[in-house]
C-alpha cells in the first residue's frame, strides 16, 4: 500500500501501527502519497525548471547586450527564438517555479506539520495533482521542440497573434503552450482544495484560528485566491484553444469576437495570481523573522486582517494592466483608485515586519538574511508599483523595461529569495542535517548584489523610454546610444547564475557531510519541530496538541526564550 | 459520519423532496409557456427570474444549503459576487459598441448556417 | 527625470512626467524613511551577550499606533497621487481637443501605416498622403489620430510625446497630440505583435510649417498628378 | 487507508463534504466566467436572435425535465444512505445514473439534428458558446455519472455510505448550471 510509504519510513515504524516493509524505489519515490515526499517531488521539479528558466534569461540576456553574435550553449537568436525565450522565460518563472515551490511544495511540506496531523486529508488526490502537474511540465517541455518551435506570443497569450497560427508562426507551440498552462491548473485546483480543506479540519486539539502559523494561513489564502480568480481563465483557455484549433471565433475581432475580451478574462486571473505567490513568500518571512529575530510576531491579527484586505481587493484592480490596451478611458480611474488602495494593506504589512524586529535579538544566519533581503527588496518592487498604477503615469512606463524591472523586483524576492529563504530554513527539518552557513552567506551575497546590478540598471533604460520583448535595440536610434547599460545587466546576470552552483553544491554536499540538525535546531515554536527530523511517516508517533500562538518568545517569566505550541503550561 | 445535515434529516421524509420536485417541474412548464407570448418582459421573467427560482430551491433543499454551516453560503455567495464583478467591469468593453474615443466599426455575424438566408 | 534622457516633446509631455516626478517624491520618501528604519532596527538590536529582546504583542494601542499612523499617512499620499493621475489621464486619453489635423495609422505585421491630409487639409479625399514608417507631421498642431490594427494588438508609442496607445484589430481608437519640438524622433511598436516585433519601428518626422507645406507639395498623389499633365 | 487528518472536523463539516463545497465553489467561477462572456457577446449580437431560434426549446425542455428528476433521485439516494439503507441508496443512484445517460443520449440526438442542418461549430460565435457551454456541462454530467456508479458500487455493500451524499451534492450542482444553460440557450430570443 502506496499511504504507509514516505521520506524517512525508517524511525516511525510503528507510528499508528503500520508494519514497516520495504517499498520499492517507484513506490517510495514516485508513486508515494505521503505529503512530504510530495513536497519533495513538487521542490525539485521547481528547482529543474528554475534551471531552465534561468538559462533562457541568460540566451536572451546576451542577445540583447551582443545583438547579433553567438551565443555560448545556444547559438544563434533568432527573433522567433528571442520570442519564445522570454515568453517560456516568463511562463516558466511563475507557473513552474513559483507556484509549484511556494504552495505545492511548502504547502505540501508546512501544512500537515505545522498544524500538527499526520498527512493531507486526501494523499491520493494529492498525487494526482503532482502527477497532473508533471504531465503539463512535459507538455511545455515538448513544446519547445515541435516544428516551429515554443509559443512566442509573451505569456499573457494575447490573441489574435496567439490564437491564429498564420499570425504566431508556431503551428503546434502556441497549442502546446496553452494546453500546458490549462492542465497546471487543474493541477493547482486539486491541490488548493487539498491545503484548504486540510488546513480548514484537521488542525491539532487546540488550536485555535489565531494559533495557525502565518505562513499557514498565507498558504490557504492564496490557494483561496487562485481557485477564485483562475475559473475564467480556464474557460477563456478552452476558448482560445478552440480559436486555435476547431476554427471558432471567440476573440477573432473580424468574425464578432473580441480581442480585449480575453485579456480581462487572463488579467481578472492574473492580477490576484501575483498576490498568490506573494502571500506564501510573506508567511515564509513571517516565520522566519519571528524565529531569527526572537521576537512574537508584531500584530498577528493586524497581519491576518491585511492579508485578507489583499485578498479581496486583489480581484478589483485587474484592468490596471489594460489602461492603454484599449478598454474604455473611464475604466482606467476606477482601477486607478482600487490599485491604490492595495498598496495600503501591502505596505501595513511591510511596517509590521519592520516594526517586529523592534526590540528583538537579532541573529543573521542564512535564512534571517534572505528574508531580511525579501522585505528590503520587495520595498522597492512595491513602492516602483505605485507608477504603474497610476494611470497618468502609466501612459508613458506601460510595457517599458520599468514595468518589466517593477516586477522583477515583486517576482524575485518572491520566487527566489522566498524560496531560497524558506529552503535553507526548513532544510534541516526536511533532510535533518544543516546546511554550511558560511556558503549559505557566499551565496546570499552573491545573488543580492547582482540582482541589483541587474534590474537598477533597467528601470533607467525604461525611463528612457525602451519597450519590453524586442529582440534587438540597436535598430532605434534613441536606444542604441544605451548599449553599454545592457551589458552591465548582462554580465550582472551571468555571475549572479555563477553563484547558483555555490548554493546547489551546499544544498548536495550538505545532504552528506552537513552535521545533524536534531528535531530543533532554531529553538522554533512552531509544531513541525517538535518531532524529528525528517519526520518519519505519520509525522509524529502520537498527535501533538496546542496550547498556545506561534509566536511566544521571550515570554516573561520563563529562562528559555522560546514556548513551543505544544509544551502544556 | 453522523453531523448536523444527518440529524436535521430526521424530519423530512421523502415525500417531502417529491413535493419540492413536483415545484420545480411546474417552475419549468412556466418558464417554457411563458416566452411564447413573445413578449420581452415575460420572456425575461419567466425564463431566467424563474430559472433563478429553480436554482434556489435546488441549493437550499436538494443540496442542504438551508441546514448547512454558514459559511458554505457566504462562500459561494463571493464566488458569484465575483463573477458579478468580472461581468460588470468587462461589459464596458466588450459589450457596448463605442465609448471615450473608441469605435467598433459593426461587423455583422454573416453566419455559414442556413438560418440566415 | 524622465527629460533627462528623452526631451519633452508634446503639449502633455510635461504634465505625465510631472505626475511621474510626484509619485517619485511620495513614495521615494516612503521608501528611504522605511528602509532606514528597517536597517537601523536590524543594527541596534543585533544579537549581543547578555542582551535579551523584548515581549511585544504589538495588539496594544500604543503599540499599533507605530503602524496605524503611517498607515493612514500612506492613504493620504495616495489620495495626492490618484488626484494627479486621474487629471493626466483625462486630458491625455479622454478629452479630445478640436483638431488641426487627422491622420489614420494603421498597424499590420509588421510596419506601420499612415494616411495624412493632402493640400485640401481634409482626411479621406483623393489627395490623401499614404506612407509606410515614415509619418510626417507640423508642429504645434493639434494631431487627432485614428488607430487601427490590421491583424494583431499592436501599440503606436512615441516616447517623446509620452504617447501610447494599443492599436486593437476590430476597433478604431481616437486619441490626439499636440508636438511642441522640431526634429526627426522614434515610434515603436510597444506590444508584441509576431516574430518581427523587433523590427516594427517608424519614425515621426515633425517639421516646421513652412518645410511642412514643401513636403505635402512634393507628396501630393494629386499635386504630382497635376505636375504629370502639366509637362 | 484513511490519514487521521481525514478524520477531524475542525470546521464543523465532515472533511468530504467540505472539499466538494470547494470545487462547487471553484465551478461556480469556471461556469461564471465562460457565461458571462456568453452574456455580453450576446446581448452585443442581437442578430443572434434568429440563431437562437433555431435551437429546440422541446428538447432542451426535456432535458431540464430529466435533470431535475435524476437530482430528486439523487436527493432521495442520500435519504436512503443516511438510514443506512445502502441497497436503496445504491438502485437510486442507478436511477441517477439512467437519468444522465438519457440526457446524454437526447443531446448526441439534438446535436447529431443541428449540425447535420449545417448548424456546426464555425457557424458563428453564437453556435461556438452553444457547443462550448452545453460540452463543457455535457462532460460534467458523464464525469458525475461515473463517479456515481463507483459509490453506488461501494454503496450496495454498505460502504462509504457519506459519498452518496457527496456526490449528490455535485449532482446537484450540475442540475443548477443547466437550469441556467436552459433559458440562455434556448428560450431567450
Amino acid at each position: 500500500m502506496a499511504e504507509s510509504v514516505g521520506v524517512g519510513t525508517h524511525g516511525a515504524e510503528d507510528a499508528h501501527g503500520h508494519e514497516h516493509h520495504e517499498a520499492s524505489f517507484f513506490q517510495k519515490y514516485l508513486w508515494s502519497t505521503d505529503h512530504k515526499m510530495i513536497a519533495m517531488q513538487y521542490m525539485f521539479t521547481g528547482m529543474f525548471m528554475a534551471l531552465i528558466g534561468g538559462f533562457f534569461a541568460y540566451t536572451f540576456r546576451m542577445q540583447l547586450a551582443f545583438p547579433g553574435m553567438e551565443v555560448p550553449f545556444w547559438g544563434m537568436v533568432t527573433p522567433a527564438e528571442y520570442n519564445a525565450l522570454i515568453t517560456n522565460h516568463g511562463a516558466i518563472m511563475i507557473f513552474w517555479v513559483a507556484m509549484p515551490v511556494l504552495i505545492a511544495a511548502f504547502g505540501n511540506f508546512l501544512i500537515p506539520l505545522m498544524i500538527g496531523c499526520d498527512d493531507m486529508v486526501f494523499p491520493k488526490i494529492n498525487r494526482l495533482s503532482y502527477q497532473i502537474f508533471l504531465i503539463s511540465v512535459i507538455v511545455l517541455l515538448a513544446s519547445f521542440v515541435v516544428e516551429n518551435g515554443g509559443f512566442g506570443g509573451a505569456w499573457t497569450m494575447y490573441p489574435p497573434l496567439s490564437a491564429k497560427h498564420e499570425y504566431s508562426l508556431t503551428t503546434l507551440g502556441s497549442s502546446l503552450f496553452v494546453i500546458a498552462v490549462a492542465l497546471e491548473f487543474v493541477a493547482f485546483l486539486l491541490g488548493g482544495i487539498n491545503f484548504v480543506t486540510t488546513a480548514m479540519n484537521s488542525r491539532a486539539p487546540g488550536m485555535r484560528l489565531y494559533d495557525i502559523p502565518i505562513v499557514v494561513w498565507m498558504i490557504v489564502i492564496a490557494s483561496i485566491l487562485f481557485m477564485a480568480s483562475v475559473g475564467p481563465l480556464i474557460a477563456g483557455a478552452i476558448m482560445l484553444f478552440m480559436d486555435q484549433n476547431l476554427g471558432t471565433h471567440f476573440f477573432d475581432p473580424n468574425a464578432g469576437g473580441d480581442p480585449i475580451l480575453w485579456q480581462h478574462l487572463f488579467w481578472f486571473f492574473g492580477h490576484p495570481e501575483v498576490y498568490v505567490v506573494l502571500l506564501p513568500a510573506v508567511g515564509i518571512t513571517a516565520e522566519i523573522i519571528t524565529v531569527f529575530a526572537r521576537k512574537k510576531l508584531f500584530a498577528y491579527r493586524t497581519v491576518l486582517y491585511t492579508t485578507f484586505a489583499t485578498g479581496v481587493l486583489s480581484f478589483t484592480v485587474w484592468a490596471h494592466h489594460q489602461f492603454i490596451a484599449g478598454i474604455d478611458p473611464r475604466m482606467a480611474h476606477i482601477f486607478t483608485i482600487t490599485t491604490l488602495l492595495i498598496s495600503i494593506p501591502i505596505a501595513e504589512m511591510m511596517f509590521v515586519f519592520i516594526a517586529t524586529l523592534y526590540g528583538g535579538d537579532i541573529r543573521l544566519n542564512t535564512p534571517m538574511l534572505w528574508a531580511l533581503a525579501f522585505i528590503a527588496e520587495f520595498l522597492i518592487g512595491g513602492v516602483t508599483g505605485i507608477f504603474l498604477g497610476a494611470s497618468g503615469a502609466d501612459i508613458y512606463f506601460h510595457d517599458t523595461y520599468f514595468v518589466l524591472a517593477h516586477f522583477h523586483y515583486t517576482f524575485f524576492p518572491i520566487a527566489i529569495i522566498g524560496v531560497y529563504a524558506g529552503v535553507t530554513f526548513w532544510y534541516p527539518k526536511m533532510f535533518g542535517k544543516m546546511m554550511n552557513d558560511t556558503l549559505g552567506k557566499i551565496h546570499f551575497w552573491g545573488t543580492i548584489i547582482p540582482f541589483n546590478c541587474i534590474f537598477i540598471p533597467l528601470f533607467v533604460l525604461g525611463a528612457a523610454g525602451q519597450h519590453r520583448r524586442i529582440y534587438d535595440f540597436t535598430h532605434f536610434p534613441e536606444l542604441a546610444q544605451y548599449q553599454d547599460v545592457r551589458v552591465f545587466a548582462t554580465v550582472s546576470l551571468v555571475i549572479m547564475l555563477l553563484f547558483q552552483f555555490v548554493f546547489i553544491y551546499n544544498f548536495f554536499a550538505s545532504l552528506k557531510k552537513g552535521k545533524d540538525a536534531g528535531p530543533n535546531p532554531w529553538k522554533s515554536n512552531t509544531l513541525e519541530w517538535t518531532t524529528e527530523s525528517p519526520p518519519g511517516h505519520g509525522n509524529w508517533k502520537e498527535l501533538p496538541t496546542v496550547y498556545r500562538g506561534p509566536y511566544e518568545y521571550q515570554t516573561p517569566g520563563r529562562d528559555e526564550d522560546y514556548w513551543p505550541q505544544n509544551v502544556p503550561s | 459520519m453522523s453531523d448536523s445535515a444527518a440529524a436535521a434529516h430526521a424530519h423530512h421524509d421523502d415525500s417531502h423532496y417529491w413535493k419540492i420536485w413536483a415545484i420545480l417541474c411546474a417552475l419549468l412548464v412556466v418558464s417554457v409557456i411563458g416566452p411564447l407570448f413573445e413578449i420581452r418582459v415575460i420572456t425575461l421573467i419567466t425564463a431566467f427570474g424563474v430559472a433563478i427560482v429553480k436554482a434556489y430551491m435546488v441549493a437550499k433543499n436538494f443540496m442542504h444549503l438551508n441546514i448547512e454551516k454558514q459559511y458554505v453560503i457566504y462562500l459561494l455567495l463571493t464566488m458569484l459576487v465575483f463573477v458579478f464583478l468580472f461581468f460588470a467591469a468587462v461589459a464596458p468593453d466588450v459589450m457596448k459598441w463605442e465609448g471615450d474615443n473608441w469605435v467598433k466599426p459593426y461587423v455583422a455575424q454573416e453566419s455559414s448556417a442556413p438560418a440566415h438566408h | 527625470m524622465i527629460e533627462r534622457y528623452l526631451i519633452q516633446a508634446s503639449s502633455y509631455a510635461g504634465d505625465i512626467d510631472g505626475i511621474i516626478i510626484l509619485i517619485g517624491w511620495l513614495v521615494g520618501i516612503w521608501f528611504l524613511i522605511s528602509e532606514g528604519v528597517f536597517f537601523w532596527l536590524i543594527w541596534k538590536f543585533r544579537h549581543r551577550d547578555g542582551h535579551k529582546g523584548e515581549y511585544i504583542t504589538g495588539e496594544e494601542k500604543h503599540q499599533k499606533r507605530w503602524i496605524t499612523i503611517p498607515h493612514a499617512l500612506v492613504l493620504v499620499c495616495d489620495v495626492f497621487i490618484i488626484v494627479g493621475a486621474v487629471r493626466v489621464w483625462y486630458d491625455v486619453k479622454q478629452y479630445l481637443p478640436e483638431p488641426d489635423a487627422e491622420v489614420r495609422i494603421i498597424g499590420q505585421q509588421w510596419a506601420w501605416s499612415f494616411v495624412t491630409p493632402g493640400p485640401d487639409g481634409e482626411l479621406g479625399t483623393a489627395d490623401d498622403i499614404k506612407t509606410v514608417d515614415e509619418l510626417v507631421t507640423e508642429v504645434g498642431k493639434t494631431y487627432v489620430y485614428h488607430l487601427e490594427a490590421r491583424d494583431v494588438l499592436h501599440d503606436f508609442s512615441v516616447p517623446v510625446f509620452r504617447l501610447k496607445q494599443d492599436a486593437i484589430p476590430g476597433r478604431v481608437i481616437t486619441g490626439w497630440w499636440k508636438a511642441t519640438e522640431m526634429g526627426e524622433f522614434d515610434i515603436q511598436c510597444a506590444e508584441i505583435c509576431g516574430i518581427g516585433h523587433g523590427l516594427m519601428f517608424g519614425r515621426i518626422h515633425v517639421k516646421s510649417p513652412e518645410d511642412y507645406a514643401a513636403w505635402v507639395r512634393e507628396n501630393s498623389p494629386v499635386a504630382s498628378l497635376a505636375a504629370v499633365t502639366a509637362r | 487507508m484513511r490519514p487521521i487528518a481525514n478524520t477531524r472536523s475542525a470546521a464543523g463539516i465532515p472533511t468530504g463534504r467540505l472539499a466538494v463545497w470547494w470545487v462547487v465553489a471553484s465551478e461556480i467561477v469556471i461556469f461564471g466566467g465562460l457565461l458571462a462572456s456568453y452574456i455580453m457577446q450576446r446581448l452585443a449580437h442581437p442578430e443572434w436572435a434568429d440563431q437562437a431560434a433555431v435551437t429546440d426549446w422541446r428538447i432542451g425542455g426535456f432535458n431540464t425535465l430529466v435533470l431535475l428528476s435524476s437530482s430528486l433521485s439523487a436527493v432521495l439516494a442520500h435519504q436512503a444512505a443516511e438510514r443506512g439503507n445502502g441497497k436503496r441508496a445504491a438502485n437510486l443512484l442507478y436511477v441517477t445514473c439512467g437519468g444522465a445517460l438519457t440526457f446524454i443520449m437526447v443531446k448526441a440526438y439534438e446535436w447529431t439534428m443541428e449540425i447535420s442542418h449545417g448548424f456546426t461549430l464555425q457557424s458563428n460565435t453564437f453556435w461556438s458558446f452553444y457547443y462550448t457551454a452545453a460540452g463543457i456541462h455535457a462532460l460534467h454530467v458523464i464525469a458525475g455519472a461515473i463517479i456515481m456508479l463507483i459509490v453506488a458500487a461501494d454503496a450496495k455493500k454498505n460502504l462509504e455510505l457519506h459519498r452518496v451524499e457527496l456526490i449528490g451534492i455535485y449532482w446537484h450542482f450540475v442540475d443548477i448550471v443547466w437550469i441556467f444553460l436552459f433559458p440562455l440557450l434556448y428560450i431567450a430570443k
